[in-house]
């Protein structure tokens, strides 16, 4: 078993390495000067040198590259540009919106995913079957920013149960915080619930159709004691990934949602990073999305050998 | 499975067929937006803007007096043309590199194009697509590159798994047995017995590229103006849809059907595909 | 009144009628064999009894498993008899288990489901069960997960839990099909000691008569869903009224006629042959371990002899059958063709994999469900330069078809219009197509049912005459390598412990392996003897 | 972490839960932009001059509600007849934030600061013209000019000049120390910033106790944020589709100012075809102000007809030069050689005056035979490839900075204009400061560029400023990128 942890952690250290080359030279190439957006048209070329200067986006690709990834490592990601506040500590405010935000959405998709699909595969062709298939169809075809514009629309403009944008902030109390992120989790969550929902099923009746299932039967199990016992703890493998898969999903796709219900996320930094050409933050918060995600997928790993003893000897 | 069987067995599976109608409806609407179109889309008169559906303008008119329907008939070009191309890429370099994948399993190719796969999933899609777009401008084309690129890994993982279990079969063997080299089996045999896996998966890509498409248009880097998308619309429609919903729930109608289409029909083709659902039979 | 009557039983499945007026009685301590072929309604009969039936399944008819009424009862009653009253054990050991769960937890659950004892009380039963399944505690602890034992082990757990509340009634559906002809031996005997020791009822299905033979003391012979004939098992074999039975035990010990001219012209020649795979490293920086699947193994074919290869899995003769048609280069010796060599530096020679085909076991596997039979039977043409086009193809190929018992026109049709028997005799087809000298059959007639191995055995024997061919017979089932095989090899983790003229191997086997892989092999008694 | 830094108390969030009973001496200003950061010396985000102008910082000199100048840090000051040396006498008993004293000192240092030669400041050229800044007494300063420059006291009333001191220089970014009636209280980024009464203003003390603004960029949030009353006021509304609404809401009160941005259509006199002054004129006369007023900005703007603010007194209306008249600007095509038209870019930065109203400029041009390729730019793009690099056909952008008819006098600007008269003209006007000749040159200027069609002048940007009823002392128009909440206060 750690043996088969050290092989994953090797090679994830390698993806990191060339992740981290790709989305330097990426961002590099990205036209527009950061200097020139701040000082706008009227600036003339010494004060935008003097600027640049003072940015550090004078050295070469490679000086800049290395220092880059030298303070990674020791956790400083630099100084953004615009902001003139060191990455990390920008990273550190909107991770707190980001974090709760994806778990909240990723907690809701768990909570309704799980049951529908359980039910749905166990009266299969069932008007309860074919109504949950339906309605995941829809689901997933829904595009969220939609749904979420409809939501910001009934409930906030109309019903004015929710604030229409903006975060209340932690400060303001657990509750009143949640409140805020509410419709976007909803937002976030109505997809990969439908999704989530539809593997659970279909692992679920791939799982129902096993032998083992007819042994425990034949055990004399019913139908119920046989899907609860036997047959879910097995479904839930490729379950697991595409869980692992929506967490990282949630933490950079919510850039849309976070644009529309304007809450100042992960996503929303480097989006409007992107615009104002604050390289520096755009490298740092894409790499810790990367890493994020590998870390997650190699979480994931690591459960499937917890819950697959098969995993467990091998390597 | 006869030719008739397969007709027959299509013709009952009731996904299939609502998701084929569902699709056709806007394909047929994207090939006719070239020859009419109800109102001339570049033309505006903003006396007549924000007009609820109905009267000449069967779905209205958005803030510049532009007929929301014709809009949404040249839109679906837009959006349709950007998936195809986008799943189009996506299966051109996934399948081969999938083929080749599994052809030398376990060799120093078959790891790099694996960890290469991995590290594109391990991209935030849409984050990367935003950049692209940043670097070399918004257009429909970089949005299809954007998007293409992330369905290169999906089909190249697919085509990989179901290529190794093939790999095992006896005619595999037998090919070998013949003489036959990796590359030549994986083109005779093996991708003639994935195509099945393709098209459902392709369906499902489709669907998703029309989504990301119109998520990237609605963040103003897919298609531009004059050419209309979908994902614009709706971005337009934003601020106005106290006063002028329609102009946001039709374009949103639109995505929400065309996807619903296309996995409908993902569905349908993958139950008639699978052999395990055909032998218990409906 | 017997433990378990079955009279006028009915079932259909969607419409479609699978049992049709299906009765049969087994008394307590009684062993019942159920016989048929794939298709017959055995395994239904089984499942009907136990009503664990697949939707949309229909029963009609009488059940009657120890006074309780079986078609009556609600689902409730049901899982109160299932694993109490009537166990069950199935083909598939592989899969009849959950992979994620200790065999412990498993034998125990069958005790915790029906008695309300605590959780110790049933693991210390468990261990009883599996004790008595001759899985004693050192070796098999209660914590083992099923992928930590072999098929033969885990069948024996399976059964555990089928005893494990001394049921009055088992049901075994085909235990021993998929294991090795020595596993089966002893499972059988495993089975008939429990049903002496509980005086237990058992139903045993199997599609193997010889199995039942010695084993049963009655029989049911069914045939499309249908019990065409039944009763103690001597009188049914001496007077075997119904025509399919005979016919049945005909095909069985089916000898075909061969010429025996003996041949000494060598064809194949493997001298010294070493085959070994690398193993994945177990730690980092370990040396390569590797694994030896063939040792040194030598042995000639002479032109036009039939030479059978005979050993249990994992024996390594896949090994060596790649090895000879070039597919694995071999670590060391060396295996030549007529005199040329198979491999030339390390890449085989098509001259040589020209003169060789083979035909694989799987007849469902073994075919490109894509492509039409014309370019299935073709696809050889490949080893050839210039490979004959237009009619000469056409002829060819309506040749190779008629020569196997098909018309040429079967070559615009797809594989799945075809039967088991059919595919088999187009992979002959396929394999004659080049007219090669040697033909390797891997197991060639192990998956068809006994009525349809007899016909492609004799195909076999007519075409070897016919065209002067040579064979390499490998196969696991000894009964059938002796009745096609001049000479056999026996083989033992990758070495050849035996070899001789057939008859000589069987009646007199000198090494001890040979003799209990013989001993183990059921054998059916001879006509008449009453 | 920074997670201290988010415990303190965010005044919107007290504010929303308990209710409005303590909005009285407090107010909630939202805005679309957040500033970078919070030094006006350093950088041209307008954000950072709406909340800190006047509010937390004071200049020499200020600007007025109507854009005239005022006295700021300077009560008085006597010019010398050729108009080179000023001086300066500085207010009494000024004191910074953190207690220091601003005195001539501290004017000296901000002077040269930002006229160094690395100096990081966006405006550095409204510097160029001083040539020594000396202090006679603490309260008296004396700046020499190398050459008359009647906008000088214009310039000084700038954000970018205001008054900084060297002891908290180091981390203004962050925490920004001026003379201001209000101080800087906290930023919670991506949200809200928030001040506070200055106790010991030197001038007329200022009515609120706490003033937050907020950052709300969606214009969706923004509509839903007035509406739930989240905010109390919303300067520079982003969507002016939604204002009817707020019209006739009787909770709220909408005031529509005008601003220093004169919206053009920036034609690149230096490519073909647009070098030829025929095709300039085609274009301006294909343009229908009105239509792309109502189409982009639902009614919000006044036409021009040259690069000059209406508002301001010596403003001449030229619009009858461009009338819209598509047949004349065929004909004028014609006899330029372009029956059958052409085809050139439409580079648009992101603003959706700029958006909107490119689509609706395009399709007038199409009605002429001009067709355009739209792109749409981020500003960093706009900078690079239309302003920097010149590579555009036509662009559309509002020129934001007050009194910037000079820009005409750059033959090196982004549009490429190079009229020897005008910039004579140029020079005449810096060189007198009576009113009278100031006021008759700038009639000439304008008369100029409009019937030179440099650029197709569309109209002047509006500022919708939408208020709970009740508020009082708001800017109606913005003479200068500044929300003065100096003067506000509830009624």
């Amino acid at each position: 078993m750690l043996r088969f942890a050290f092989k994953r952690l090797v090679s994830l250290s390698l993806s990191l390495v060339v992740a981290s080359v790709v989305i330097f030279l990426f961002v590099e190439v990205v036209p527009g000067d950061p200097a020139a957006y701040m000082l706008g048209m009227n600036a003339t070329e010494e004060t935008l040198a003097a600027l640049r200067d003072q940015l550090g986006l004078s050295g070469t690709l490679v000086e800049r590259y290395l220092s880059w990834v030298g303070g990674m490592l020791r956790g400083d990601f630099g100084t953004s540009y615009t902001y003139r506040t060191p990455v990390s500590e920008m990273i550190g405010e909107r991770l707190w919106i980001s974090l709760p935000l994806a778990l909240y959405a990723l907690t809701l998709s768990t909570l309704i995913a799980f049951p529908a699909g359980i039910w749905a595969a166990s009266k299969r062709g069932s008007v309860a079957d074919v109504s949950v298939m339906g309605l995941t169809q829809l689901g997933v075809a829904i595009p969220n920013f939609w749904f979420a514009m409809l939501m910001v629309l009934v409930f906030s403009i109309n019903l004015r149960w929710f604030s229409a944008g903006g975060f209340a902030g932690w400060e303001s109390g657990f509750l009143p915080a949640m409140k805020s992120l509410t419709l976007p989790a909803i937002a976030l969550a109505l997809p990969q619930a439908s999704i989530l929902a539809r593997v659970m099923r279909s692992s679920l009746l791939d799982t129902l159709s096993e032998d083992f299932i007819r042994t425990a039967r034949a055990k004399g199990l019913t139908k119920r004691q046989a899907l609860w016992r036997h047959a879910l703890r097995n479904a839930l493998i490729p379950v697991l990934t595409i869980i692992g898969l929506q967490f990282s999903f949630l933490m950079a796709g919510a850039i849309i949602i976070e644009n529309v219900f304007s809450l100042p996320g992960l996503g929303r930094m480097v989006f409007q990073a992107i615009s104002a050409r604050d390289l520096i933050v755009v490298e740092s918060v894409v790499m810790l999305l990367v890493f994020a995600v590998i870390v997650v997928n190699f979480a994931v790993d690591i459960a499937y050998a917890a819950v697959d003893p098969r995993l467990r000897v091998r390597g | 499975m006869t030719e008739t069987g397969f007709l027959g067995a299509a013709l009952r599976s009731r996904s299939l067929v609502l998701g084929a109608v569902l699709t056709a409806v806007f394909v047929l609407a994207a090939v006719v937006s070239f020859a009419w179109v109800p109102h001339d889309i570049t033309s505006m008169n903003v006396p007549d803007r924000m007009k609820g559906p109905g009267g000449a303008h069967l779905l209205g008119t958005d803030h510049f007096g532009r007929d929301i329907l014709s809009m949404i008939m040249v839109g679906a070009r837009t959006s349709i043309a950007v998936a195809v191309v986008a799943v189009g890429i996506g299966m051109g370099f996934g399948v081969p590199l999938g083929l080749a994948a599994a052809a030398r399993k376990g060799s120093l190719l078959d790891e790099v194009i694996m960890r290469g796969n991995d590290l594109v999933f391990a991209f935030p899609s849409l984050l990367i697509a935003i950049m692209i777009t940043a670097v070399f401008g918004a257009s429909a084309l970089n949005a299809i590159i954007a998007i293409g690129i992330f369905n290169i890994p999906v089909f190249a993982r697919l085509t990989r798994g179901a290529a190794l279990s093939l790999w095992t079969r006896d005619y595999v063997m037998a090919a070998r047995v013949a003489g036959k080299g990796a590359t030549r089996i994986s083109f005779e045999h093996i991708l003639p017995n994935v195509t099945n896996l393709l098209i459902v998966q392709g369906t499902i890509q489709f669907s998703l590229g029309i989504l990301a498409e119109a998520a990237l248009s609605y963040v103003g880097l897919g298609a531009q103006p004059p050419l209309p998308s979908w994902g614009r619309m709706l971005a337009d429609s934003q601020t106005m849809i106290s006063i002028a919903p329609h102009m946001a729930i039709f374009p949103g109608l639109a995505i929400l059907l065309t996807v619903l289409g296309l996995n409908l029909m993902g569905d349908g083709l993958r139950d008639l595909f699978d052999p395990k659902i055909r032998r218990v039979g409906r | 009144m017997s433990l378990l009557e079955i009279e006028g039983l009915d079932l259909d499945i969607h419409g479609e009628a699978i049992l049709k007026g299906v009765s049969l009685g087994v008394a307590p301590g009684q062993i019942v064999g159920v016989i048929g072929e794939s298709g017959s309604g055995k395994s239904m009969t089984a499942f009907s009894v136990m009503q664990l039936l697949p939707d949309g399944a229909m029963c009609r008819g009488r059940v009657t498993l120890n006074g309780h009424e079986m078609l009556a009862l609600s689902e409730q009653s049901l899982c109160r008899l299932r694993g109490n009253e009537v166990g069950m054990v199935f083909q598939e050991p592989m899969t009849a288990l959950n992979p994620i769960q200790t065999i412990g937890a498993q034998v125990a659950e069958t005790i915790l489901i029906h008695e309300d004892v605590s959780r110790a009380e049933a693991m210390s039963r468990a261990r009883g069960a599996l004790e008595r399944c001759e899985l004693p505690e050192a070796k098999f602890p209660l914590s083992r997960y099923p992928h930590e034992l072999s098929g033969g082990q885990r069948q024996r757990v399976v059964i555990a839990m089928a005893i494990a509340l001394r049921p009055k009634l088992l049901i075994a559906d085909e235990p021993t099909t998929a294991l090795d002809v020595t596993t089966q031996a002893q499972i059988l005997q495993l089975l008939r000691r429990l049903v002496d020791e509980d005086g237990m009822g058992l139903m045993l299905i199997t599609h193997d008569l010889a199995v039942v033979a010695d084993m049963a003391h009655e029989i049911v012979i069914m045939r499309h869903g249908e019990v065409v004939e039944a009763g103690p098992t001597a009188r049914v074999f001496a007077e075997m009224r119904h025509p399919y039975t005979r016919a049945l035990f005909e095909a069985s010990g089916h000898q075909p006629e061969r010429d025996e001219t003996r041949r000494d012209v060598p064809l194949l020649q493997v001298r010294e042959v070493v085959r070994d795979y690398a193993l994945p490293r177990t730690r980092l920086f370990a040396p390569q371990e590797h694994f030896r699947a063939v040792n040194g193994v030598s042995f000639e074919i002479a032109k036009g002899e039939s030479l059978g290869l005979v050993g249990e899995s994992g024996c390594g003769k896949s090994t060596l059958t790649r090895a000879i048609l070039g597919l694995e280069e071999v670590q060391s010796g060396q295996i030549l063709l007529d005199g040329e060599p198979v491999f030339t530096g390390h890449r085989p020679n098509r001259e040589v994999r020209r003169r060789m085909q083979v035909v694989f076991q799987d007849p469902f596997g073994s075919f490109n469900p894509r492509w039409k039979v014309g370019p299935l039977v073709t696809e050889p043409f490949h080893l050839l330069d210039d490979p004959p086009t237009g009619a000469a193809r056409d002829a060819a190929i309506a040749e190779a078809l008629e020569s196997v018992g098909l018309s040429a026109e079967d070559r615009h049709k797809y594989i799945h219009e075809f039967s088991g028997g059919q595919r088999q005799r187009i992979a002959i087809a396929r394999a004659l197509i080049i007219k090669p000298e040697l033909i390797i059959l891997d197991e060639a007639v192990s998956a068809l049912d006994v009525s349809i191995r007899a016909q492609i055995l004799d195909l076999l024997a007519d075409l070897s005459g016919r065209f002067g061919l040579t064979y390499l017979f490998i196969s696991h089932d000894l009964s059938v390598v002796r009745t096609i095989t001049d000479r056999v090899m026996v083989m033992q983790a990758g070495e050849i412990v035996e070899e001789g003229p057939t008859a000589l191997v069987f009646d007199a086997p000198q090494h001890d392996y040979t003799k209990t892989l013989i001993a183990a092999a059921p054998v059916l008694p001879d006509r008449g003897a009453a | 972490m920074s997670f201290m830094k988010l415990g303190a108390a965010s005044a919107l969030a007290m504010m929303m839960a308990t209710g409005g009973a303590l909005a009285k001496s407090d107010i909630v200003v939202a805005m679309q932009l957040e500033p970078p950061h919070l030094d006006p010396t350093g950088a041209a985000a307008g954000a950072i001059d709406s909340v800190l102008y006047s509010n937390v910082f004071e200049g020499l000199t200020r600007f007025d509600a109507d854009g005239s100048i005022i006295p700021g840090l300077a009560r008085d000051w006597e010019i010398s007849e050729d108009g080179r040396v000023y001086t300066f006498s500085l207010a009494e008993g000024v004191t910074f934030h953190d207690g220091t004293t601003m005195d001539a000192e501290d004017v000296k240092f901000s002077l040269d600061r930002a006229r160094a030669e690395d100096s990081a400041n966006a405006q550095k050229v409204l510097f160029e013209g001083i040539e020594t800044v000396e202090v006679v007494d603490p309260l008296t300063v004396k700046v020499t000019l190398s050459e008359p420059d009647g906008s000088f006291l214009f310039n000084m009333a700038w954000g970018d000049a205001v008054i900084v001191a060297p002891e908290s220089i180091d981390d203004i970014k962050q925490a920004p120390i001026g003379t201001g009636a209000f101080k800087f209280a906290n930023w919670v980024q991506g949200d809200n910033i928030t001040l506070e009464r200055n106790p010991d203003y030197w001038g007329e003390a200022a009515k609120l106790d706490k003033v937050t603004f907020k950052f709300i960029s969606d214009p969706t949030a923004a509509f839903s944020a007035v509406m739930a009353e989240d905010v109390d006021v919303f300067t520079a509304f982003p969507a002016p589709e939604n204002l009817p609404q707020f019209e006739d809401d009787p909770r709220f009160e909408v005031i529509v100012g005008s601003t220093e941005g004169e919206t053009i259509l920036a034609m690149n006199n230096k490519v073909e075809p647009l070098d030829d002054v025929k095709v300039r004129k085609a274009i301006s006369h294909a343009i229908d102000r009105q239509a792309i007023v109502d189409g982009a900005q639902f009614g919000l703007g006044t036409p021009i007809g040259t690069h000059f603010a209406p508002h301001h007194p010596d403003y001449v209306d030229l619009t009858g030069n461009s009338q819209h008249d598509p047949e004349l600007a065929k004909e004028l095509l014609a006899e330029a050689g372009y029956e059958d038209g052409f085809e050139t870019t439409l580079k648009l930065p992101p603003p959706s005056y700029a958006r909107r109203g490119g689509e609706i400029l395009a399709s007038q041009l199409r009605a002429v035979g001009i067709e355009t390729e739209i792109s749409n730019l981020e500003w960093a793009q706009w900078l690079e490839q239309v302003f920097n690099g010149k590579d555009f056909g036509l662009t559309i952008v509002s020129h934001t900075e007050p009194m910037d008819i000079n820009i005409y006098a750059r033959p090196d600007y982004y549009f490429q204009y190079d009229n020897p008269d005008f910039q004579a003209l140029m020079d005449e006007l810096s060189r007198t400061t009576d009113p009278e000749a100031r006021s008759e040159l700038l009639k000439q200027a304008q008369t100029i560029i409009s019937e030179d069609y440099v650029n197709g002048y569309l109209f002047q940007l509006a500022t919708p400023t939408v208020a709970k009823a009740g508020v009082r002392g708001l800017w109606k128009d913005a003479p200068t990128q500044a929300v003065d909440m100096t003067g506000v206060y509830w009624e």
